[in-house]
């Protein structure tokens, strides 16, 4: 049934009983023309641009737990654009457009939000290299604008302007970034890739790759073999775990981000704003709860969840950029594991093994990247070319020195 | 440094014009924490040369008395003596820069000795509420089953880099911060003993050398 | 039995009530209140009274509110559910101004003198709200409407429809301003932590205490007891409360026992961290003088008992939201603790014995018992004849299905098992529908529980190692068993720390039943039967949810938002898996939990915070001659951790670049001072320091003799520039190595890797110098002649005898031990000289008093700059983890012949690639124009673009020197190209200038100056 | 988390800093090649359970440590000062 307020409102005086599930529950068939690993926001959108885009819809999507349970629903919802180097602008400004015109394209109001996102800067280093940054932005035709901090008192006047530690200078603003309702991505991809004939398997996991003379050839999985003449990883936080499956060593560490999420309280802040001197981002759901975070842990973790010290160093960004956030009240924070890369880039490519294909390494942005990385992901597993978008984002790129590290970090996942 | 020096320069002591002298906080009663300003103190890191730890700890003892500290732990006698800070390093204490003459030379080819006078600010903490306030600030354990008089710990107070060492169980304890931290050290200070009352001393002057 | 007197309506506005008179639900007598100390308190600006001990809740209700809040979509009114911190209905703005608290929980509030609370979500008033509209558009707004609406046109989202679902939605109002209060915190170490000071924990802590074990007894509320507070018990021949009162002097009394009330033990962190909450002052109107608001607890500890007790679960029928409806343990808890009857005419909808303890609690107490029903079949006879004896009509195998009232409970709708429909009058009905044992904090370390069949709840899995739940909270709902699990687990905490224990015996209990039937909802209930209460899920929703495929427990709550309200569905989740559930034909076992988070519940996130925040939120560093720059009237500049002299303005100049301009013209042409005390300084000894240097520095320093220093380079493991610095030859053997600023720390730990974890068999001693030493760059054309003022004779620092590069130990002011180091970053004359910092406010006043016959200037960070960028050293904007050393110009001073960190890696293709942008000077083709870092470089006439993109401005500055603007930048091909135009492309800021590309170095190319 | 370092005692993960994976050795010196750098740099078995890695205890006593900790649980089982590690893993290739 196709989702409108009319349908609502019929279904509203039928007591809402003809909803039909959002996407089949089905169960994998013996062979597949590709299965995707991961029934997250990525693959769930692969598996969607797979069938829309290059008609392949002979696909599954194999889920160990069920749709959406691992980090598309576990972020904080920020979607931007806002990149500084060559590699990553065109592929983040392809995954804005398709937010922008998701909605109609899949029939599911996943909340798309553009509220802006303002990233503050505190001494006139930091701003040339937000100028840096936004003229990037803008030679490739991207919004940007270079606000002073009276620019910047114009939308957040309750921050602290005349007592901070680091008093706040201007920001660099998109205008068009926001946030989006995270879960409904995956339900609305789900729904769309089912709509057009995906498998969607939920509570299977791959257990093994199986490979023939170099090749691979499917997947050994908790509900038994399955045929794919393609593979495809999309497992952000357990990447290196199906990679060792295919013996495949990957500049990847998994680390633990925690998020917040306070009471809900009537709006307060209708942007998404960034400390510039300290780790916390926030901006406030449509339910009224304040959705922040900071810095990763900062060690190697499968567990979802993290420590005191970084929630402490969270809370303390918080209350010096904002010290009205005094009296509210943390809600919940919890943690989700990121593919944390050696330059802070994801990887989108083919791997050594013929018909085994790779998404991941999307540290803390893997949500902002969803549409694009599914689009551009299902063209490399369509065509086995990449698409020109994400065409930095070889695997080889560390051996070639082709980094794109857009904080400088170097080799140390955790500091990106 | 050598006696006999006629310098023009005169110390500013990393407390001045940061920590005020007197009663502060909650008035009325007695104070419940002492803070004592530690002045002119001779510091200097003792680290051994690989594989001399045991010549060390023997001319250590032949020329100064000393004994070198276990792990975690210290080693004085009044205002002098050795305190622990890391595998095979200490700080060597001094009553006043001026005994700290003789020490390099004493220790070539055993230690790297580097001096450390003015690294530090140092204040002493003691009185009855002295371990429930620095307990809002040190992550460790003071309570007597746990943290003594003769033992130290390198930490962390608010985020910023502290040495703690326990000189008596009254209790009193010795707190080393970096000098370019003593402003906001006393920020956390000033605001953490304010429910117990607190005064603020400058240590005694240090008598002159007999003879 | 008590002697009641009830009034009918709550005290009129603004009239002063005589407390107690005005107090119509208070029973005379009783409960746990001091009647002695009346409070006045105000509701939505209604004057009422109540007592110290009072919640917000039970003064409410003593005064015969029970209307308290709207819910968050139908805005249906609410009142109050619970006695405890579960409570997902009453939630009220508490105070007001800079410290108003949205989403308060009136049950947890402290009643005191001048409490002001506010009903939240609601216009005009509480009564007559506007948007409970909604609840006629209720049919149309189920779970998840919203996904399948507004979505055309797509640009009426952020104009029309968001706005208007924000504004509708949140619950309270945040304060606005900066709290006024303040948080502190403490740590704290125990051998046993304790949480939950009920009868279970208090046993526990009883027995932990005597064996000698440090223990820490948290408590969320006020008054230690728990449920021994609530309901009329025996332990030991006495009652519940006096045994807790006991109980509580005994641990008091105890030298090692720390207990906090008021303390809400918040999160389960790894390796024995616990977060608690103390609620220092926010019992008072204001916290006391010199005392914080909260003090968030970091407790450590070797052994954890979680004793904190049980939550009562609701039916759920159509109706079930309505003010009066209440859970039974919490009509009890209103009536034996705080004298408050929460109706006259009560009814009880009970599943188990349980429920039935309510009936005689409300005798008792005065009140009338219209009903019990009991959705069991069988009902043991002794419960039965109580109730009747009491008057009460008992109605077993029968359900409560719909209530009536306007905004509060007036009716409820029975059916009985015949099928036959009554109504009975009733103004309160008792829920009593089993126990869930608080699990959250067990399962904060992932630790999922476990269905336990017998008491038809989940209980704790298996814990982490020194982790035990007891009592209610492990799933024993006796009090006989609460004491003795309590007890034992109290001993043996203290054995495995190490005390000599035994365990106690276990006092003896009055007799109690707790024989249960759960119903997860009721079959045939007209009307919206609620589920999670705050946030409007109804039954309907979870089976909409399940029709839609939204199964597993995570989708549900994602899907319908059940469990995400405030309360974190204390009260729903099982009620909303117990429905699906029966959706699915499960057992509740298979459908599983979702995974509790931390905090227990909601933490001010002021409390995090503590002290740092405003000033404090990281630490400053002063340099030495700080209190000089203040009195000069110094502008200052955060550098990261310092700040640090900027500049320094003279009282006629207004304009900081004419203030700069002058430090810079001063420099070249006379002396200037400055204070580069920042830089990271590490002292390197021992036979191997020379092999260190060499393996973590990029260029050769095995020709450097003693008594010089060199520029170094030191490179990542990748290949990029990590810093850059000075190694300074003191001795043979001895080194000291200059970081930058930002990267001093940073330089220190690598040092410390490469010695302890790559090479360790290295013999060499390093230690951080930089708190010791303040360090003076002394710069211009006079810079030796000021030295030769503060430097003691017998030194000879001519050009001769100290040349460039060159560094020795020397005395200032008379016998002040100090190091001289010949090195430029200026590009004029110059010295660093390092003194004792504690000399280092001395030596910098003797320095200006020394230089003031040479025309000295003090000059601070900014012309620090400009003139590096006139001599075009690359710095944090060149050296920003993207460049490697070819990149900024420092491919040449590369060792050939050693391995480096960083060696093989520089040489990857893309890294030697010529088409790099590499490091070059730039200046205005109109020298009028100003340059602006940040600008990135275009040929004239191309479009601008990604393709077209061929590097970035990275520093600018105005060289008084030039008479213009000048930038360094990265370009490609850019040492081939000296003398070629481009255009400087900064459209974030309007700028559009062509720019002329030339050699960095834009003063004093052959380094002339230097060396004089 | 907290950290037993072995020197200093338990402490809170605060103190410390993480580096990652302490399996990998540096290829040292003029011989070593690109390739077994290229791995040494950037790939890591990044396991699901048991973990050797470095901390460097920097608000302590700036020891660097092998700590085995449990990437799925947090559980740590050793903490060994770093120098100690390096030096047996030397004697061993000696051996």
């Amino acid at each position: 049934m196709r989702y409108s307020l009319l349908s609502v409102m019929g279904q509203a005086l039928r007591g809402q009983r003809d909803w039909k599930p959002q996407w089949r529950d089905a169960t994998p068939k013996a062979e597949y023309d590709a299965v995707i690993v991961g029934g997250g926001g990525h693959g769930l959108a692969t598996a969607y641009y797979l069938a829309k885009e290059h008609g392949i819809t002979n696909v599954a999507v194999l889920e160990k737990s069920h749709v959406g349970s691992g980090n598309v629903g576990r972020n904080t919802t920020i979607v931007r654009s806002n990149y500084g180097l060559a590699g990553n602008i065109p592929f983040y400004e392809r995954s804005m457009k398709l937010w922008e015109g998701l909605e109609q394209d899949i029939n599911y109001n996943a909340m798309v939000s553009q509220r802006g996102v303002l990233n503050l800067y505190h001494s006139d280093a930091q701003r040339d290299a937000y100028a840096r940054r936004g003229n990037a932005m803008r030679m490739a035709g991207i919004d940007a604008e270079l606000l002073d901090r009276e620019g910047v008192r114009g939308m957040v006047p309750f921050i602290d302007f005349d007592n901070a530690r680091f008093p706040v200078k201007g920001g660099l603003l998109q205008r068009r970034g926001g946030t989006v309702r995270h879960d409904a991505v995956a339900w609305g991809y789900a729904r769309a890739a089912s709509d057009r004939g995906v498998d969607i398997v939920q509570n299977c996991a791959v257990t093994g790759i199986r490979r023939e003379n170099g090749r691979v050839v499917g997947v050994e999985t908790s509900r038994g073999f399955i045929r794919a003449k393609k593979v495809a990883l999309s497992v952000a936080g357990s990447t290196s775990l199906l990679a060792s499956m295919a013996d495949l060593r990957l500049p990847i560490e998994s680390h633990v981000l925690q998020a917040f999420v306070s009471e809900g309280v009537k709006p307060l802040i209708d942007t998404v704003m960034t400390f510039g001197a300290g780790h916390f981002y926030v901006s406030q759901s449509d339910k009224g709860g304040l959705v922040f975070g900071g810095d990763i842990d900062g060690y190697n973790s499968y567990a979802q969840r993290g420590n005191l010290a970084t929630i402490e160093d969270v809370m303390e960004g918080g209350m010096a950029l904002w010290p009205g956030l005094g009296r509210l009240r943390l809600l919940r924070h919890w943690g989700g594991i990121m593919d944390m890369s050696m330059d802070g880039s994801p990887i989108i490519d083919r791997t050594p093994i013929d018909g085994l294909y790779l998404n991941a390494g999307w540290c803390y942005g893997g949500f902002k990247a969803t549409p694009a990385a599914g689009f551009c992901f299902a063209h490399l597993i369509a065509r086995d070319t990449s698409h020109e978008d994400a065409a930095a984002y070889r695997l080889d790129r560390f051996a070639t020195g082709h980094l794109i590290d857009e904080k400088g970090m170097g080799a140390q996942p955790n500091l990106h | 440094m050598s006696d006999g020096i006629e310098t023009t320069l005169r110390p500013r002591s990393a407390w001045a014009g940061i920590a005020p002298v007197g009663r502060h906080g909650r008035p009325g009663g007695e104070p419940g924490l002492t803070l004592t300003l530690r002045e002119e103190i001779g510091l200097a890191t003792l680290i051994a040369v690989k594989g001399r730890t045991d010549a060390l700890r023997q001319v250590l003892h032949e020329r100064f008395g000393w004994s070198l500290p276990d792990t975690g732990t210290t080693s004085l006698t009044g205002e002098r003596g050795l305190v622990w800070c890391g595998p095979d390093q200490w700080l060597a204490l001094f009553e006043t820069r001026r005994e700290m003459a003789g020490l390099v030379q004493a220790l070539q080819g055993l230690a790297a000795v580097t001096d450390q006078s003015d690294a530090r600010a140092i204040v002493r903490v003691s009185g009855p509420d002295a371990r429930a306030f620095l307990a809002k600030g040190l992550a460790i354990d003071l309570h007597p089953r746990a943290f003594q008089p003769g033992q130290v710990a390198v930490t962390a107070l608010a985020h910023m880099g502290a040495q703690v060492w326990q000189r008596d169980a009254s209790p009193a304890y010795d707190l080393a911060v970096a000098r370019s931290f003593a402003g906001s050290v006393w920020s956390w200070l000033s605001h953490a003993a304010d429910e117990f009352g607190y005064d603020v001393r400058n240590a005694e002057p240090v008598a002159q050398p007999r003879g | 039995m008590t002697t009641i007197t009830l009034r009918d309506t709550a005290s009129p506005s603004g009239a002063r009530p005589a407390t107690a008179a005005g107090q119509g639900f208070r029973t005379a007598t009783g409960g746990m209140i001091d009647r002695r100390r009346p409070l006045d308190f105000t509701f939505d600006g209604h004057r009422y009274g109540g007592f110290q001990g009072d919640t917000l809740a039970s003064a409410l209700l003593a005064n015969g509110v029970r209307l308290v809040g709207r819910s968050f979509k139908y805005h249906r009114p609410r009142g109050i559910l619970t006695a405890g911190s579960e409570e997902p209905n009453a939630l009220v703005e508490l105070r007001s101004g800079a410290r108003r608290e949205p989403n308060t929980r009136a049950t947890v509030a402290e009643l005191y003198e001048g409490l002001e609370a506010s009903s939240q979500n609601r216009w005009p008033s509480l009564k007559y709200d506007v948007l409970s509209v909604n609840a006629l558009a209720a049919p149309v707004f189920a779970a998840g409407f919203y996904y399948k609406t507004f979505m055309w046109p797509s640009a009426l989202w952020e104009k029309l429809y968001e706005p208007l679902i924000r504004r509708a939605a949140g619950l309270g109002r945040a304060a606005h301003a900066p709290d006024p209060d303040t948080y502190d915190k403490a740590f704290a170490f125990c051998d046993v932590l304790v949480i939950g000071a009920g009868p279970a924990g208090l046993a526990a802590a009883l027995a932990a205490g005597r064996a000698g074990a440090r223990v820490i007894l948290v408590d969320e509320d006020h008054r230690t007891g728990g449920r021994l507070l609530a309901d009329r018990r025996e332990i030991a021949g006495r009652s519940g409360a006096d045994w807790a009162a006991d109980a509580l002097a005994e641990l008091a009394s105890m030298p090692e026992v720390r207990i906090l009330p008021r303390t809400t033990l918040f999160g389960v962190y790894d390796h024995g961290a616990y977060g608690a909450i103390e609620r220092v002052g926010d019992h008072l109107a204001l916290p006391p003088a010199h005392a914080p608001r909260q003090r968030m607890w970091r407790i450590t500890a070797k052994q954890a008992i979680l004793a904190a007790g049980a939550i009562e679960r609701p039916h759920v029928f159509g109706g079930n939201d309505r003010p009066g409806v209440m859970l039974a343990g919490a009509v009890r808890t209103y009536l034996n603790r705080y004298g408050v009857l929460p109706g006259r005419t009560v009814a009880i909808f009970t599943s188990g014995d349980d429920g039935w303890r309510t009936v005689t609690d409300v005798s008792a107490a005065g009140g009338q018992v219209a009903a019990v029903i009991d959705s069991r079949s069988s009902i043991p006879a002794d419960l039965r004849r109580a109730a009747e004896a009491v008057g009460a009509r008992v109605i077993c195998d029968g359900y409560v299905t719909g209530t009536k009232g306007h905004l509060g409970l007036e009716a409820i709708e029975v059916v009985d098992t015949y099928g036959s429909r009554q109504t009975i009058a009733c103004d309160c009905l008792a829920m009593a529908n089993g126990w869930n044992p608080i699990v959250h904090l067990d399962s904060h370390l992932s630790r999922r529980p476990v269905w336990d069949e017998t008491i038809h709840a989940f209980v704790p899995g298996a814990l982490p190692s020194g982790m035990v739940a007891v009592g209610a909270a492990g799933g024993a709902f006796t009090l006989a068993s609460c004491l003795e699990t309590g007890g034992r687990a109290g001993a043996e905490a203290a054995s495995a720390c190490g005390f000599a224990s035994a365990v106690p015996e276990t006092p003896r209990t009055d007799p109690e039943s707790l024989a249960h039937t759960p119903l997860w909802r009721v079959p045939v209930s007209k009307g919206k039967a609620f589920v999670d209460f705050q946030n409007d899920v109804a039954a309907s929703d979870v089976e909409l949810a399940h029709r839609e495929g939204f199964r597993a427990v995570e989708l549900l709550k994602r899907y319908t938002t059940l469990g995400m309200a405030t309360d974190q569905g204390k009260t729903s989740n099982l009620a909303g898996l117990g429905i699906m559930a029966e959706l699915t034909g499960q057992p509740v076992a298979s459908v599983g939990t979702t995974m509790f988070r931390p905090p227990f519940t909601p933490v001010a996130i002021g409390a995090f915070a503590g002290h740092h925040r405003g000033k404090d939120f990281r630490a400053t560093r002063h340099v030495p001659s700080h209190a000089w720059c203040e009195e000069q009237g110094a502008v200052f500049v955060e550098t990261g951790l310092w700040l640090r002299p900027a500049y320094f303005p003279k009282t006629d100049e207004t304009d900081w670049l004419k203030t700069v301009n002058r430090e810079v013209n001063t420099v070249r042409a006379h002396v200037g001072v400055c204070d580069v005390t920042t830089l990271g300084k590490i002292d390197i000894q021992g036979r191997d320091a020379l092999a260190i240097i060499e393996r973590v520095c990029a260029n050769p320093f095995g020709t450097l003799p003693v008594g010089k220093a060199r520029y170094a380079v030191l490179l990542r493991e990748d290949g990029f520039v990590l810093d850059d610095g000075t190694v300074a030859r003191l001795g043979e053997s001895h080194f000291v190595m200059t970081a930058s600023t930002a990267n001093a720390a940073k330089v220190m730990q690598h040092l410390e890797f490469c010695h302890q974890w790559l090479w360790p068999e290295l013999d060499v001693q390093m230690v951080s110098v930089s708190e010791q030493w303040a360090q003076y760059a002394v710069a211009g054309p006079r810079a030796r002649d000021t030295l030769l003022g503060i430097v003691d004779p017998g030194f000879d620092i001519s050009n001769e005898a100290f040349p460039f590069l060159a560094c020795a130990d020397v005395t200032v002011g008379g016998g002040i031990p100090a190091r001289l180091f010949r090195i430029s970053f200026s590009g004029e004359l110059a010295y660093e000289l390092a003194v004792p910092a504690a000399y280092g406010d001395a030596a910098w006043r003797a320095i200006m008093a020394a230089g003031s016959a040479h025309g000295i200037t003090a000059y601070g960070s900014e012309a620090l700059s400009v003139m590096r960028i006139e001599k075009g050293h690359a710095a944090g904007a060149e050296i920003n983890g993207q460049t490697t050393a070819r990149d900024i110009g420092l491919g040449g001073m590369l060792a050939k012949k050693k391995d480096y960190i960083g060696r093989l890696m520089k040489e990857r293709p893309a890294l030697v690639d010529p088409d790099r942008p590499i490091l070059v000077g730039f200046r205005p083709v109109d020298r009028s124009q100003r340059l602006r870092a940040g600008a990135r470089f275009l040929a004239i006439g191309a479009a601008p673009s990604l393709a077209a993109d061929e590097g970035t401005m990275t520093s600018v500055a105005y060289s008084p020197s030039l008479g213009h603007w000048i930038g360094l930048g990265l370009i490609r091909r850019g040492q081939e190209r000296h003398g070629t135009r481009v255009r400087a492309y900064d459209p974030v800021r309007d700028g559009d200038i062509e720019v002329e590309i030339c050699s960095p170095v834009f003063v004093d190319p052959k380094e002339e100056k230097l060396r004089v | 988390m907290r950290i037993r370092c072995p020197h200093c005692g338990t402490r809170d993960n605060g103190e410390f800093s993480y580096l990652g994976d302490a399996a990998p050795a540096r290829p040292d010196g003029m011989e070593a090649q690109p390739a077994a750098m290229h791995d040494y740099v950037y790939l890591r078995d990044n396991p699901a359970g048991p973990h050797r890695e470095l901390w460097y205890h920097g608000a302590g006593c700036r020891s660097w440590l092998v700590v085995d900790r449990d990437t799925r649980t947090h559980e740590i089982t050793g903490v060994s000062s770093a120098r100690d590690v390096a030096l047996s893993r030397r004697t061993g290739e000696v051996a």
